[in-house]
């Protein structure tokens, strides 16, 4: 790669091994199992702070905090809510020029406290550099709106409240932007099942799918037992069932695969 | 007594009879050359399934078509609903009785004239008519209740009145050098003139014909169907047959106003150069048929174009009307009439 | 930023004189593009009646070789959208060692032919064929078991 | 005084030019466009949430879905996101394949960008014009990566199979003809009066208010910001290719589609630099056949995608599933400018505004 990042933060050397020692993988061929020798990890002592880190820091002190870069060598900040606006509005103001809000997502830990990050990927058109800036943020809290910063956030605050909940403090229309007005949850949260909240709803309609229905849609070619056992369910509805029936499944599970 | 019942009566009958019988064909034919046109120019084939390359793709259309549920909205206004498409159908057809398709042939002893009735305000009645053709547009939108459909209405209306006054002051361009209101006596002027309208008036022919693609709702000036903003405007909710006749209003419109054209500034069946005797084996071509070959051509220029252009937007549609059409054909009937008064 | 002298405004609109927006001079070159083109040799295909060859890397329809499989789930393990499903046994019944497919079938109707499937197989007995006409009446005729992905699915073609 | 009442017209989920399916509730005086709301997500098919639970092999078909369009982009995006995360090189040979198959997918996004705008400007033979063109692309993909649209056309570290035989002259002989295609599709258009009345002054957006909304690819190009993040943040070996990244200042729709004509033939230059530079060798992924990025391991990488700034997420949960994956669409971002762009104009200026736009639901929607 033409930009590999050549100032490896602390993080870095923790990917490689992690990245390799695995080799009992759910194998495929193994001819290339091996991954190219890792980078020799730079222990620096003490890493530099990044330019862009190094002159927020040296106009906010204690305000925000340094968390190192990313792998496409992004220096990563983190700001308080209560300050936020003041960070920001420096950010694209400053010497730094981050005129351009490239995107806000937020990042749902769980267990942690605060539950979650927020998170905005900042570039400044012209200077050509970026910066990541994260806000830690409880359930039922919210950051304030960038969006008399950057009317950018308008949309990008709108889809971060609706797939994760966060609350936009400001913004001028906190609506769901994706989901219907009337919708439950907050899908991208770590405790939403994958395939949605209603799962018994659909598993109903499955089944009646699957009863007297289904053959009313396939008219006199009705499907005989054996060839229902044979297609299975995952068939006849929209949903998936992980095993292969052994007689009426009535309950599902969310999709187990990935773990 | 017999005569005049044969010539007022009986020829004119089967003049209409056939008139429509080959123009319920032609209509369909027209849109299938349209597609095959169109295909041609897009690197494409089109119709190739019914018959040999397509060529019964109208019968099953208008077979589908007549087959179709016909649909009226619930809210529409059904009266007008109905009427709508008819009237526009209605005052198509009634213009083409007044276009000369030739000379007229004799037939057991009776002349047929090519014309079904040569008016002597003829052309006045045909622009007259054909504007009737507007309500019928602005009633099938309103009358659906839909607000697509409103406005391609509203559009249409503006559209077509405003382009009738250029189209109008072309073809009054035109009477001026004919000296009459009768296509027929139009036709027989270029005869008498031994020219073409089209030499001496290449700005009114250049005017109509652009008024003549406004008139009849025509890409680049479809704005009243407009396909892609207002998803075919005054007919969004029409289906079936009724839709159908909207169609055929247009495609007859379509051949008016080419026969229009071609009878003004074309010489109408003349053969070219009308008075030139060495090319009297021209007139071996029955008058028909040059007539016919005219249109064509104009019936093929619609196409081209449509296959061509972008489509203009409503507002800019009326200011090339009204900032350059009118003004230009008033200037251009200025000049005709100096002219026409000095060599006089 | 570009290194490309572009900043440099750049007249974005063609200037025409009044000779040519009085003759129509660009709209007439057009209409003798398109009439050009009307003469042209037509690129389409006939479809139901004549058929492209798509290249042998196409991946179409999902196809399993019933001798050859191992039963050894990977493609169900791969398969992003979970559209493979099989069950393998031991034993010696086909004439060879070793686990063989008991029960496999791969619903098209999900399938999302990406390839992943085909890319684990260690003995390439799964494999996109280069049929692409997967069309069905209903939805359980989407699912190929065993004796169809191991022979084919009928293909109803065209006729006419 | 009559009362005046204002027109609410809902264009669309099922309308011919909101190029799949949004909505605008247009609130219209007359014809004159006074408000725009955008309501979508009537394909939000949850990709985001998806790719959590899939691994970073099975993910990359998931981003084919997004913007299919221009789908190798889409795959350049998240697979080099991964690479990053894991430190993984890519071969030479890999990088250049690479390069020349986005290259032509810039190519293929921005004719039928051209096709579906002409269209629906009127003028429909563009249509069928352009998607000729994009046949044969599609072709190459067809050969090279297997599928036509969906491509999934790479694999961390690399493609997933070699390039076929003759693929490499068939492209460079297309890349030798196709500029005098794009000089055809000019002559019908770059001049015609009814194309420039219908674009030139139509979806004006200045610079400074197209950095403000994070607008991105050829918006802002379009607006005179002479931005492309191929040239600004090299990747994937942009820096050794030599092209220009067209700029028009006149901020309207004029310029945007100026700017894409431009880039088709840039495209086509990069293309055939590309396949000249491409060294023999291994083409095929050296990243391991298990990926398992360590947790809170992150990278947030941008791509100039055909519609703009593309960019992946992503963070590693420890697992061979990444913890998280957020796709910055440029479609989406770029679409917040509609309401904007089209005050004060009438209907058939929403339509060019959207085609100018040139957004793609399943990457607005995800």
């Amino acid at each position: 790669m033409a930009d590999e990042p050549s100032n490896d933060s602390a993080e870095e050397p923790a990917a490689k091994p992690a990245a390799e020692e695995k080799p009992e993988a759910v194998a495929e061929k193994p001819a290339a199992a091996d991954a190219t020798p890792a980078p020799a990890p730079e222990p620096e002592p003490e890493p530099e702070p990044h330019p862009v880190t190094a002159a927020l820091t040296g106009q906010f002190g204690d305000k925000v905090s340094d968390e190192g870069e990313d792998q496409c060598g992004t220096p990563i900040v983190r700001a308080g809510a209560d300050d936020l606006t003041e960070v920001m509005t420096w950010l694209r103001d400053g010497d730094l020029k981050l005129n351009y809000l490239s995107s806000v997502t937020a990042v749902d830990y769980t267990t942690r406290d605060p539950r979650f990050d927020v998170v905005y990927h900042l570039y400044s058109v012209g200077e050509n550099h970026r910066l990541t800036v994260k806000c830690g943020c409880e359930d039922g809290e919210g950051v304030p709106s960038m969006v008399d910063i950057w009317p950018a956030a308008d949309w990008l605050e709108r889809e971060t409240y609706d797939l994760y909940g966060t609350e936009f403090l400001g913004h001028p229309d906190l609506r769901r932007i994706f989901l219907p007005d009337d919708w439950e949850g907050f899908p991208l949260r770590k405790d939403y099942p994958l395939e949605g909240p209603n799962l018994e709803l659909l598993t109903r309609q499955q089944a009646a799918f699957r009863g007297g229905q289904f053959d009313r849609i396939r008219g006199e070619q009705a499907i005989n037992e054996q060839e229902r056992e044979m297609a299975g369910p995952g068939v006849v509805g929209a949903l998936w069932v992980p095993e292969p029936p052994a007689d009426e499944s009535e309950t599902e599970t969310p999709d187990q695969e990935g773990d | 007594m017999t005569d005049f019942l044969i010539i007022n009566v009986v020829i004119p009958l089967v003049q209409i009879g056939v008139l429509l019988g080959i123009l319920g064909l032609a209509t369909g034919y027209i849109v299938l050359a349209e597609r095959k046109v169109l295909a041609f120019i897009q690197s494409r084939l089109g119709p190739m399934r019914v018959g040999p390359h397509g060529l019964l793709q109208p019968i099953a259309d208008s077979l589908k078509l007549i087959l179709k549920e016909d649909l009226i909205p619930g809210s529409a206004d059904k009266l007008l609903y109905i009427a709508s498409p008819i009237v526009v159908v209605a005052a198509a057809f009634t213009t083409l009785a007044l276009i000369p398709f030739g000379e007229g042939i004799t037939l057991f002893g009776y002349h047929i004239p090519g014309v079904i009735a040569d008016v002597n305000v003829g052309i006045l009645l045909i622009l007259g008519i054909s504007g009737l053709t507007t309500y019928g547009i602005i009633l099938g939108g309103w009358s659906s209740n839909s607000k697509y459909p409103l406005l391609g209405a509203m559009r249409a209306a503006a559209q077509m009145v405003s382009y009738e006054i250029a189209l109008t002051f072309a073809v009054l361009a035109g009477l001026m050098m004919a000296g009459t209101l009768s296509m027929v006596g139009i036709v027989e002027a270029q005869l008498d003139m031994g020219v073409w309208f089209i030499f001496v008036q290449p700005v009114a022919w250049g005017i109509f014909t652009i008024a003549m693609v406004a008139e009849t709702n025509r890409a680049p000036f479809d704005m009243a169907e407009a396909e892609s903003e207002l998803v075919g405007g005054f007919f969004t909710e029409y289906s079936g047959m009724r839709w159908a006749l909207f169609f055929l209003g247009e495609y007859t419109a379509m051949l008016v106003m080419a026969a229009i054209n071609v009878t003004l500034f074309w010489g109408g069946w003349l053969r070219p150069f009308p008075n030139v005797e060495a090319l009297a084996f021209l007139d071996a071509v029955p008058s028909g048929i040059w007539f016919l070959l005219k249109v064509t051509t104009f019936l093929y220029l619609y196409i081209w174009i449509r296959g061509t252009f972008p489509r203009y937007r409503y507002d800019q549609l009326m200011a090339l009307n009204w900032k350059s059409l009118i003004p230009l054909s008033i200037l251009n009937l200025l000049v005709t009439g100096v002219v026409m008064l000095l060599l006089a | 930023m570009s290194t490309t002298d572009s900043s440099a405004p750049i007249s974005s609109a063609p200037k025409k004189t009044f000779l040519e927006r009085f003759l129509l001079v660009e709209l007439l070159k057009g209409m003798w593009l398109t009439l050009k083109y009307t003469f042209r040799p037509k690129v389409t295909v006939q479809y139901p009646l004549e058929r492209e060859s798509v290249h042998p890397n196409y991946r179409g329809i999902l196809r399993v070789d019933e001798s050859t499989c191992i039963g050894c789930y990977l493609c169900e393990k791969i398969c992003p959208d979970k559209c493979i499903h099989l069950e393998a046994e031991r034993g010696y019944t086909k004439g060879k060692g070793g686990k063989y497919a008991t029960y496999f079938y791969i619903d098209h109707a999900r399938c999302l032919f990406c390839g992943l499937c085909e890319e684990v197989c260690p003995v390439d007995s799964i494999y996109h064929s280069n049929e692409y006409e997967a069309a069905v009446y209903n939805r359980a005729d989407a699912v190929h078991d065993l004796r169809i992905l191991d022979s084919g699915h009928d293909i109803i073609h065209y006729e006419r | 005084m009559l009362e005046t009442k204002e027109f609410e017209l809902n264009m669309g989920p099922q309308h011919p030019s909101t190029h799949g399916v949004l909505r605008l509730v247009l609130h219209l005086d007359g014809e004159t466009v006074l408000d725009v709301d955008t309501v979508m997500g009537y394909l939000h098919r949850g990709t985001e949430k998806l790719c959590e639970t899939r691994n970073y092999y099975q993910n990359v078909p998931f981003t084919d879905r997004t913007d299919y369009l221009a789908a190798p982009y889409n795959n350049l995006g998240y697979v080099e996101t991964v690479e990053k995360l894991g430190g993984y090189q890519v071969s030479e040979r890999a990088l250049y394949a690479r390069m020349a198959i986005v290259e032509l997918s810039r190519i293929a996004s921005h004719l039928f960008w051209l096709a579906t705008h002409a269209l629906d400007i009127g003028a429909q033979t563009m249509l069928f014009w352009c998607t000729r063109e994009r046949e044969v692309i599609l072709d190459f993909f067809e050969a090279a990566l297997g599928d036509r649209l969906t491509t999934s056309a790479f694999k961390p570290g690399g493609l997933r199979r070699d390039l076929p035989e003759g693929w490499v002259e068939a492209v460079l002989e297309f890349c030798g003809t196709f500029p005098a295609r794009v000089e055809e599709y000019e002559t019908l258009l770059n001049a015609n009066r009814i194309w420039m009345e219908r674009t030139v002054g139509i979806g004006v957006i200045s610079g400074e208010d197209a950095i403000a909304l994070g607008l991105s690819g050829p918006m802002l190009r379009g607006s005179g910001v002479d931005h492309d993040l191929r040239k600004a943040l090299p990747y994937g070996g942009y820096d050794t290719v030599d092209f220009d990244v067209p700029v028009y200042p006149d901020c309207d729709s004029y310029s945007r589609y100026l700017v894409r004509m431009e880039e088709m033939r840039q495209s086509t230059r990069i293309v055939q630099q590309a396949l000249a530079k491409m060294p023999e060798g291994k083409i095929t992924g050296k990243a391991p056949k298990m990926i398992k990025i360590a947790e809170g391991v992150e990278a947030y990488h941008v791509v100039e995608s055909p519609r703009g700034e593309l960019g992946y997420y992503m963070i590693g949960g420890g697992k061979d599933i990444p913890y998280k994956c957020k796709i910055r669409a440029p479609s989406f971002c770029n679409l917040q400018a509609v309401g904007p762009m089209s005050k004060g104009l009438l209907i058939a200026d929403v339509v060019t505004v959207i085609g100018t736009i040139d957004i793609v639901l399943g990457d607005v929607d995800r």
